[in-house]
């Protein structure tokens, strides 16, 4: 197969967002079918990427883009589970709009050209594409998270993250700027060349390494540059707030972990650093999180705990043979749950997000009962309680902790998963234990409602048949 | 030598003009600084042989996104009551200064770790146009191409923020 | 020296930063983070020269054109917020908490 | 037997569970779950009379899985496992049959429940037995935060939140015990077997030791690890305390005894004391504690506790006729205090209430009720002839090897037993006639019968019990012969600091 | 000689067997009960049947020779774990045939005069299948092949004694009683359980897996070393004091004197309470071999003896008296194994069988004719209505007092005289002592309720002779109680020592020779304390007895010298006030505080971090720099 073929998926998806762009100019656009088209674009994309996994043994060729942009194993994981992220949260939308009335076709417009930032951040092997694929996925998800523009929640959201944002990536700038001084080159080959001669302890490229792991930390919402995602998640819509906890992390994780497995030398003077960040996150996200009465915000905080582990994954990468395998299989995991948590959300919220608390969920399992049961299995996922997929997920992860010496930051992990018990259980509890207050009157099956099954589902395959390992 | 006494004409403007920027309660006045900052880092990349980037950073700095701040205060047609207090920017002033006092001696640590060179203007095509023009169409395509997608999404941000809506369900 | 260059851009940097975080006014703010991206645009280039490479002074270029687009994006949202609240009072925009 | 029997087990009941969920009939639900209790039972049943003593791990089932990481999906039966898989798989149609209990839901997490701890009792590889070890949990949060009584709330979550806490260190403690062995072989696995070859102590080992102990001794309980208990048995409806109390925990001593002795035989000897004394302190601390109560259920809570504490005195004194008698009394236990927590959910049912003050006379209204409670409840005080005492015996002979003073002490079971159970029988079944209790019926011929085979196996454990042990004493012989074996292969695990740099 | 037979477990089984049925058909038919004589009739056939079968025992032995005179059955094995290996199987010996006899004939009696005594009761049937329990569970204790298996009967007749002393249920004392009683066994039974293990290890590699029974113990019982032997000795003693009511678990049995008469007859003075006797002299190869045991038996012996008598001199209560009768004179069985002279003991438990139960049954026979009186200030004068019971009784009273030629004195004379003979000379006097205090409170008992003047004249007047089926039995006893002291008649009085003889094959003894002057002595000193005992009764009870309340010593005494209260008060209500204060403090408070604790911190730092989200765009800036600053430092150092 061609080269080229490793970048279709990228292509379709940009040409979606493109054509859908131009729709929206049209005057009979509506904003329904829009949602069907960028569908249709999210699974066509999918399954290029998925035929691309398959088939394509070759790795592109190092000249092609110059070597800013690559294809790895673990580039064509978190493709696909951008699109896939992608592809739910069409599926949340297209529900959540029935009852939400603010959306336009260029939602998902934007929606698409968020996931192609992703998709570069993820394929980027250069720090300035990197950065300009950050932005790009950055200025699309502040749109869409500031999308309903009579609400000042989500104004607020919006201004928040676009402030805090900017603001984080001025040090993405300025982390490029010192790596460039460093290695005269901000290719990650380069880098790498540079690397194998050079400590990584060099000044330029321990501040350098130090400013760009600032932004992605930022923009994992790993501790202290946290504050944000609460506010943030619970400002935006569902289905932008499911997007932006799964596909936005994976496209993050996959610059950090590309970056970091650079080289040995790289990675290794970054350990006690990450190290120290990955338990702050861990505790820090459950302390949080313990306080919330909103679900967002709580989904937002354990977000910040599920960061925290994948922290874990990435003090534990071996950058001699990175397949990244771990860390993209507790992306999948965890996305396929936050996602179904917030297609059920945008399924069952009502109309304006009235339903959003503990409390306005009591009882959900005696009105509707599947929709209770979905929404436990990804708790249960989250929780990492076999045999969901967040458990395998937990489990590889401590496994490489284990293995790369680290037995303190698996103990520490396996104590912050015990603390996020609780206010996993706290819903389960709410929707189980308490008799119903209202009927949960939904209108009619939707393809929310379906994507949650297909979700709860996935949560269970993905656990069983962990076929990315 | 001139140039590094133009260097400490232009950096002085510059310091000046981002303190203005930080402090001055009017966001007019911080507008009007920043440009000021604006060209004085113009000088200043001039200096250090950056043609180009002395060019850009004139038009689409200086030029154009200061004009358009600008013109967004003006449009806002901000009143005193509309703008906050702020009495208290200064004392968070200090006090992030002093927090900032480790970050900034690290990253003026790790700055000074560089060779000394002394700087001195590179002549010839170092900088110009065509060879950054053709550095670009070549190594950084990529890049290049993909920062028009960036421009798209801000294009499409500006209208679905700020521009009038065709509601859906109308 | 170079490294005076450098240490400029160090300086308009923290300055950067110290504007978004003690100042309330919005437009400030963002002026601010406009100010940080030039810091490091001045550190871009600084290392070119450095380096002789023309590199830096493309990444330079290409931050310059995020730079406009958050810009853009950000005098985007002020309307936005202005149209909201009437004011720019970063604290004003404290609906979300806890 | 066919090959599968062990995974037709497992999966039957967790495949019928999902079903009944799915099917909206509601009266079917008891009736599938009884039949496929049944089944399981049937195949049990065989399974034991197939199994040979002398022949190790049996019945053995596997296929890969995760092949990086050597995990296969493994199952099998040994003597260690033989008697707590006969007991769940044997005493579960009983809940079927006895209690009148609500939905569909309920029985669905039943059968749910059977099949992880069946899964649990089975399976050769670690990373299996941990996914049906936490597994179980979840149908018993379910039915006793559903069903359960007034306080089920706080106790639903506490026991979650309490026993989860210890098996996710347990997790880390069994990838630990796999890295080592990775470290050693070169090879990844989490096969249980493989794995004994490790015989771990020094640096983290004795860190992933107390892991794994901690993680069985919340579930056994042993004290003082054992709070989350009285208000779990008490809130939970009675066949959610009956699974509880008669399996879940065994699983518990069943997992020191099958991971804990080989892994870490030399950390485990070291610390054998201080947890038998563990084990004596909670069995006294949970006879006198069941003295002060006044809610039968919760009495039989803490005398279940106490049992549990005994069970684990024999795991710990580390000798064949301690260590038989606990796999004996783990199967004991079952017949007595379960059965108890269902004799007292019928006394629920009827009376709507557990207060002891309150009732009076049982034994006059009900005379087959109260001989079948006190058949029960004297197993369950040890009483020679019946279920209970053999066990006991094993384990008080086998503690006096290992120590005189605390075989003295273990002893003490013999009579804090009686103290409570004696008095909670006369207060409840002899004296006046109380107002409540007039209103209690006795046994219907039904659920005579259901409990009958019951009571006749506490009488054929006692009196045949080498039924049962010929057939597990062998792999226990072995099981003693490898702790005190010196380590073939002693593994110095180096303390591995918190950072490298 | 084949000594192997399948007709042992019969001997058990048919007691346990018609229990069984018995208690089917009366749990199934409680509400409208099956006739009573289909009830006794059943009921008889166990007993019977065993008494037939230990005839058939009895005459097997008696052909063997007399060194190997015994019969085994091995049925199965009970349990093999390592080197333990039970047998359930069944041994009988001359020692386990004797009890045999007398258990089964005496249960057999007692069943015949039950039918009588509970007529009419409401739980017939039940009374019935709990007897016949009783009497397989005492079989198996009697018949069992090792100590394992003699546990099962030890501790089903303390359940039946359980049963059967809280039989009138319906009152919370007597239920209270039949608790106390089981508790205080299962006291006993710590101390067997752990004598049994140490009996073990200490003798496991000299047993090689060969089956844990006497046979096999006794042959390897010279591996057992000092301390383990000693303490195997002294843990299973503590067993004997609970089962047969010694110092210091005697406090049950006064107590358990709550049930039917006929069962204080059958399990609490003939039959289990000497089971404790019956097992130190099992185990006599063990004591013999460390003396110091056998001193402690003898001492705990000789002082529940004193300290029963004392009591027993100031109740009230008929069957009280008997009671603490009981236990003294299981004090004096004790002191004759515990000085060696075991079949001396035996013997005490043989004739004991006989008075004992004639005294409870006569007892009972006055209870049944004053419709459940049993306070003897309120009785007096019965000789007139109850002829035949007053006959008994002062028969069964003579033999108790161990006057000659009555039962109790051939047996009583020879644990004295022993002892006196192997030197514990302080033993001899104050067994002499209590035999004169025996001889008081029993013709106290007897002066009280069968002469002087009626003092309750309203149930003198009801009072009447029992009914044939319960005065046959009493008549067969009496004639026991008055010849059974014959069967070993000692050579002083040119006897053959008949029953010394049957026994000394399973009995380890070492003769001691007195001289025949001191024997004649002490006999006459003892006969003459004895005599004085029943004149100063006479002198004070016969005429015009005076029921004034009791002061000082008598005070203490009739009030038990406070024992039970010490009991209570020191053991039974701390602990149940620290149940309370467990399930009320420590368990909430103390134990569960690091998980409620930690709960409370969670929740306290969560409140706290939600203060954090404060909500300003600028403060999380602010954590941002701070942040920023704090990994600067850090990282400033690896510059």
């Amino acid at each position: 197969m061609h080269d080229f073929a490793s970048f279709l998926p990228l292509v379709i998806t940009c040409a979606g967002a493109l054509l859908l762009m131009l729709y929206a100019v049209c005057p009979k656009a509506e904003q329904e079918k829009a949602s069907l088209m960028s569908m249709g674009f999210f699974a066509v994309a999918f399954f290029a990427q998925l035929l691309v996994v398959c088939t394509v043994s070759r790795s592109v060729f190092p000249e092609t883009f110059n070597g800013l942009l690559g294809v790895s194993s673990f580039t064509n994981a978190a493709c696909l589970i951008i699109y896939a992220c992608g592809f739910f949260t069409t599926l949340s939308s297209h529900t959540y709009f029935r009852e939400n009335h603010f959306a336009t076709v260029e939602f998902y417009s934007l929606l698409l050209f968020s996931a192609v930032g992703m998709v570069l951040l993820s394929m980027a092997r250069e720090l300035i594409t990197a950065f300009i694929a950050l932005e790009i996925m950055s200025l699309a998800i502040y749109i869409l998270v500031g999308f309903n523009r009579a609400s000042s929640r989500a104004t607020e959201a919006l201004f928040k993250y676009f402030i805090l944002g900017a603001f984080s990536g001025a040090f993405f700038c300025m982390g490029t700027a010192m790596i460039y001084g460093a290695a005269g080159s901000t290719r990650f080959e380069s880098i790498a060349e540079w690397l194998a001669f050079n400590p990584a302890t060099t000044p330029l490229m321990l501040g350098g390494a130090f400013f760009l792991l600032i932004t992605i930390f930022f923009k994992i919402s790993a501790f202290p540059f946290h504050a944000w995602v609460l506010d943030v998640y619970d400002g935006s819509s569902n289905p932008i707030t499911g997007f932006m906890a799964t596909a936005l992390k994976t496209a993050a994780f996959a610059l950090i972990a590309n970056f970091l497995a650079l080289s040995g030398n790289l990675h290794d003077s970054w350990i006690t650093g990450l190290f120290w960040i990955a338990v702050f996150t861990m505790f820090g996200g459950n302390l949080i999180a313990i306080g919330q009465d909103n679900i967002k915000r709580m989904i937002a905080a354990s977000g910040i705990v599920h960061s925290g582990y994948l922290l874990i994954a990435l003090v534990a990468i071996n950058s001699e043979h990175f397949s990244g395998a771990v860390i993209a299989y507790y992306l999948a995991a965890y996305s396929v749950a936050t996602l179904g948590m917030f297609a059920a959300l945008s399924w069952l919220g009502g109309e304006g997000e009235k339903r959003v608390n503990f409390d306005d969920f009591k009882g959900l399992a005696k009105r509707q009962p599947l929709a209770a049961a979905t929404i436990t299995i990804f708790l249960l996922s989250m929780a990492g309680i076999p045999p969901t997929a967040g458990f395998m997920g937990k489990f590889y992860i401590i496994t490489s902790a284990i293995t790369a010496g680290q037995i303190a930051l698996g103990v520490l992990g396996i104590i912050s998963s015990i603390l996020s018990m609780w206010y996993y259980l706290r819903l389960i509890v709410s929707m189980y234990f308490h008799d119903a207050e209202e009927d949960f009157v939904v209108n009619g099956t939707s393809l929310a409602s379906i994507s949650t099954v297909a979700l709860a589902i996935g949560t269970f395959a993905i656990g069983l048949f962990p076929l990315v390992l | 030598m001139y140039i590094d006494t133009l260097f400490s004409i232009f950096a002085l403007t510059a310091v000046a003009g981002s303190l203005g920027l930080v402090l001055f309660r009017h966001p007019m006045r911080s507008a009007l600084c920043l440009a000021v900052t604006m060209i004085s880092l113009a000088g200043i990349y001039a200096l250090l042989s950056a043609k180009l980037i002395f060019l850009l950073q004139l038009i689409v700095y200086a030029g154009a996104v200061t004009a358009l701040i600008v013109f967004i205060i003006m449009f806002l047609n901000l009143r005193e009551k509309d703008l906050p207090e702020e009495n208290e920017r200064f004392t968070y002033f200090i006090g992030g200064a002093v927090v900032l006092i480790p970050v900034a001696w690290f990253m003026i640590k790790v700055m000074k770790s560089i060779p000394e060179v002394k700087n001195s203007i590179v002549g010839n095509g170092f900088g110009s146009i065509k060879e950054v023009g053709q550095m670009l169409f070549t190594n950084w395509l990529v890049p290049f191409e993909i920062i028009s997608l960036l421009l798209l999404v801000t294009l499409i941000g500006a209208v679905v923020l700020a521009g009038i809506r065709r509601e859906s369900n109308d | 020296m170079i490294e005076d260059y450098l240490v400029l851009s160090v300086i308009l940097f923290c300055i950067g930063i110290l504007g978004v975080i003690s100042r309330r006014n919005v437009f400030t703010v963002l002026m601010s983070i406009e100010l940080m991206l030039n810091a490091a645009n001045l550190a871009f280039v600084a290392f070119a020269r450095l380096n002789e490479t023309m590199d830096g002074q493309i990444l330079a270029m290409m931050v310059i054109a995020v730079a406009a687009a958050e810009a853009a994006l950000g005098l985007a949202v002020i309307i936005l917020l202005h149209r909201q609240k009437g004011r720019l009072d970063s604290n004003v925009f404290s609906l979300l908490k806890g | 037997m066919f090959e599968s029997a062990l995974t037709v087990m497992i999966f039957l009941p967790i495949v019928a569970g999902a079903l009944i969920l799915l099917c909206p009939a509601k009266g079917a639900a008891r009736i599938i779950g009884f039949f496929v209790s049944l089944i399981v039972l049937m195949i049990g049943v065989q399974l034991f009379i197939d199994f040979d003593g002398q022949a190790g791990m049996q019945f053995v089932y596997s296929t890969p899985w995760i092949s990086s990481l050597g995990i296969s999906f493994g199952l099998g039966v040994d003597g260690i496992s033989l008697l707590v898989l006969l007991t769940s798989a044997v005493l579960f149609p009983l809940v079927f049959c006895v209690l009148k209990e609500q939905s569909r839901n309920f029985y669905a997490n039943l059968l749910l429940c059977q099949g992880a701890m069946i899964g649990a009792i089975c399976a050769t590889d670690l990373v299996v037995f941990y996914i049906f070890w936490e597994l179980m949990l979840v149908p018993i949060f379910f039915t006793i935060g559903l069903y359960g009584g007034p306080g089920r709330l706080p106790a639903t979550l506490k026991i979650t939140i309490y026993t989860i806490a210890g098996s996710l260190l347990m997790l880390v403690g069994i990838i630990y015990v796999a890295s080592c062995y990775h470290q050693q072989f070169g090879v990844w696995t989490f096969n249980m077997a493989r794995l004994s070859a490790l015989s771990l102590s020094g640096g983290f080992a004795g860190w992933a030791f107390l892991m794994f102990m901690i993680a069985f001794a919340i579930k056994i309980p042993i004290f003082p690890f054992h709070t989350w208990l009285p208000d779990a048995y008490t809130e939970a409806p009675p066949a959610t305390s009956f699974v509880l109390s008669a399996i879940m925990a065994k699983i518990g001593v069943y997992g020191m005894i099958r991971f804990v002795l080989p892994f870490f035989a030399p950390e485990f000897i070291s610390w054998a004391t201080f947890f038998l004394f563990l084990g004596i302190i909670g069995m006294i601390y949970c006879g006198i504690a069941a003295i002060g109560q006044k809610d039968i259920k919760r009495m039989l809570a803490f005398s279940s506790a106490s049992h549990m504490g005994v069970i684990a005195i024999g795991v710990c004194a580390m000798n064949v006729q301690s260590l038989t008698g606990s796999l004996f009394q783990i199967a004991a236990h079952a017949t007595s205090t379960g059965v108890l927590f269902l004799f007292v959910g019928l006394m629920e049912e009827r009376l709507k209430t557990r207060n002891i003050d309150a009732l009076g006379g049982l034994a006059y209204r009900a005379p087959i009720f109260a001989t079948f409670f006190a058949v029960a409840m004297l197993a369950s005080v040890g009483l020679p002839g019946t279920s209970g005492f053999i066990g006991e015996f094993l384990i008080i002979l086998g503690t006096v090897k290992y120590s005189m003073f605390l075989g003295l002490l273990t002893g003490f079971t013999l009579i804090v037993g009686v103290c409570y159970m004696l008095w909670m029988f006369q207060r409840v079944f002899y004296e006046k006639e109380s107002e409540t209790t007039t209103r209690f019926t006795d046994l219907t011929a039904g659920e005579a019968f259901s409990f009958l085979p019951v009571m006749i196996l506490i009488f054929v454990m006692g009196i045949f019990p080498q039924l049962f042990i010929s057939k597990i004493e062998p792999a226990v012989q072995q099981q003693i012969a490898q702790l005190y074996a010196p380590a073939q292969q002693q593994v110095v695990t180096n303390e591995i600091s918190v950072t490298d740099k | 000689m084949e000594h192997t037979v399948n007709y042992l477990v019969c001997i058990p089984l048919l007691p346990l067997a018609g229990a069984f049925v018995l208690g089917m058909m009366h749990m199934f038919t409680c509400k409208n009960p099956l006739p009573e004589k289909l009830y006794s009739f059943l009921a008889m056939l166990g007993p019977l049947g065993s008494l037939i079968f230990t005839l058939i025992v009895f005459a097997t032995l008696r052909e063997m020779p007399a060194e190997s005179r015994y019969l085994t059955q091995d049925l199965f094995t009970w349990f093999s774990v390592g080197d333990l290996h039970v047998d359930m199987g069944f041994f009988a010996d001359p020692l386990s045939t004797l009890f045999l006899l007398f258990v089964t004939f005496i249960g057999s009696l007692i069943h015949i005069y039950s039918i009588g005594y509970m007529a009419g009761e409401e739980n017939f049937g039940k009374y019935f299948a709990y007897f016949n329990l009783f009497l397989g569970s005492m079989l198996i204790l009697v018949l069992g092949n090792g100590p394992v298996v003699m546990f099962i009967g030890w501790e089903a007749v303390g359940l039946c004694s359980y049963l059967l002393i809280s039989f009138y249920t319906k009152e919370r004392d007597n239920v209270l009683a039949g608790n106390k009683a089981f508790i205080v066994n299962r006291v006993g039974d710590l101390g067997f359980v752990l004598g049994v293990a140490v009996l073990f290890w200490g003798l496991h590699s000299a047993l090689g897996g060969a089956g844990f029974d006497y046979l096999n113990i006794k042959a390897s019982a010279s591996s057992l070393t000092g301390g383990a032997g000693l303490a195997v000795c002294l843990l299973l003693f503590l067993g004997a004091t609970g089962k047969s009511a010694q110092i210091p678990l005697y406090v049950w049995l006064p107590d358990a004197m709550a049930g039917p008469t006929p069962v204080s007859a059958l399990i609490h003075a003939a039959t289990m309470v000497t089971a404790g006797v019956y097992m130190v002299a099992r185990f006599s190869f063990l004591y013999a071999s460390f003396p110091l045991a056998g001193d402690v038996v003898a001492w705990v012996g000789i002082l529940t003896a004193l300290l029963a008598a004392i009591i027993g001199c100031f109740q009230r209560d008929i069957k009280k008296i008997l009671a603490y009768s009981t236990v003294s004179q299981l004090g004096y069985m004790f002191a004759g194994v515990g000085v060696a002279a075991y079949s001396a003991g035996i013997f005490h438990v043989f004739t004991h069988s006989f008075f004992k139960a004639l005294l409870f049954l006569g007892a009972g026979s006055v209870i049944y004719g004053l419709h459940h009186e049993q306070d003897i200030w309120k009785m007096g004068g019965l000789k007139k209505k109850m002829p035949l019971t007053w006959i008994v009784m002062v028969i069964g009273a003579l033999a108790l007092a161990g006057f000659p030629p009555f039962a109790g004195f051939f047996s009583k004379d020879e644990i004295l005289f022993m002892a006196l003979a192997k030197g514990h000379w302080m033993i001899w006097l104050i067994g002499v002592g209590v035999a004169g205090l025996t001889a008081f409170y029993s013709f106290r008992l007897i002066f009280l309720v069968f002469h002087g003047e009626p003092r309750d004249q309203k149930s003198y007047e009801k009072a009447h002779e029992p009914p044939p089926v319960m005065t046959i039995p009493l008549i067969i006893l009496a004639v026991g109680a008055t010849f059974a002291g014959f069967f070993n008649l000692p050579s002083f009085f040119a006897g053959d020592s008949m029953v010394s003889t049957w026994l000394a094959p399973s009995l380890l003894e070492h003769h001691s020779e007195a001289s025949r002057v001191t024997e004649g002595v002490a006999m006459v000193l003892s006969i003459a304390v004895v005599l004085l005992g029943i004149f100063y009764a006479w002198k004070t009870f016969a005429f015009k007895p005076q029921d004034k309340p009791l002061t000082g010593f008598a005070k203490w005494a009739e009030d038990k010298f406070y024992v039970d209260e010490f009991y209570n008060a020191f053991i039974v209500q701390p602990w149940i006030a620290f149940g309370r204060t467990i399930s009320n403090f420590i368990e909430p408070n103390i134990v569960d505080f690091p998980i409620k604790g930690t709960a409370w911190l969670y929740g306290v730092l969560g409140m706290l971090f939600k203060v954090f989200q404060a909500g300003y765009v600028r403060v999380y800036a602010i954590y941002m720099v701070i942040g920023l600053s704090l990994m600067s430092i850090f990282l400033s150092q690896s510059l």
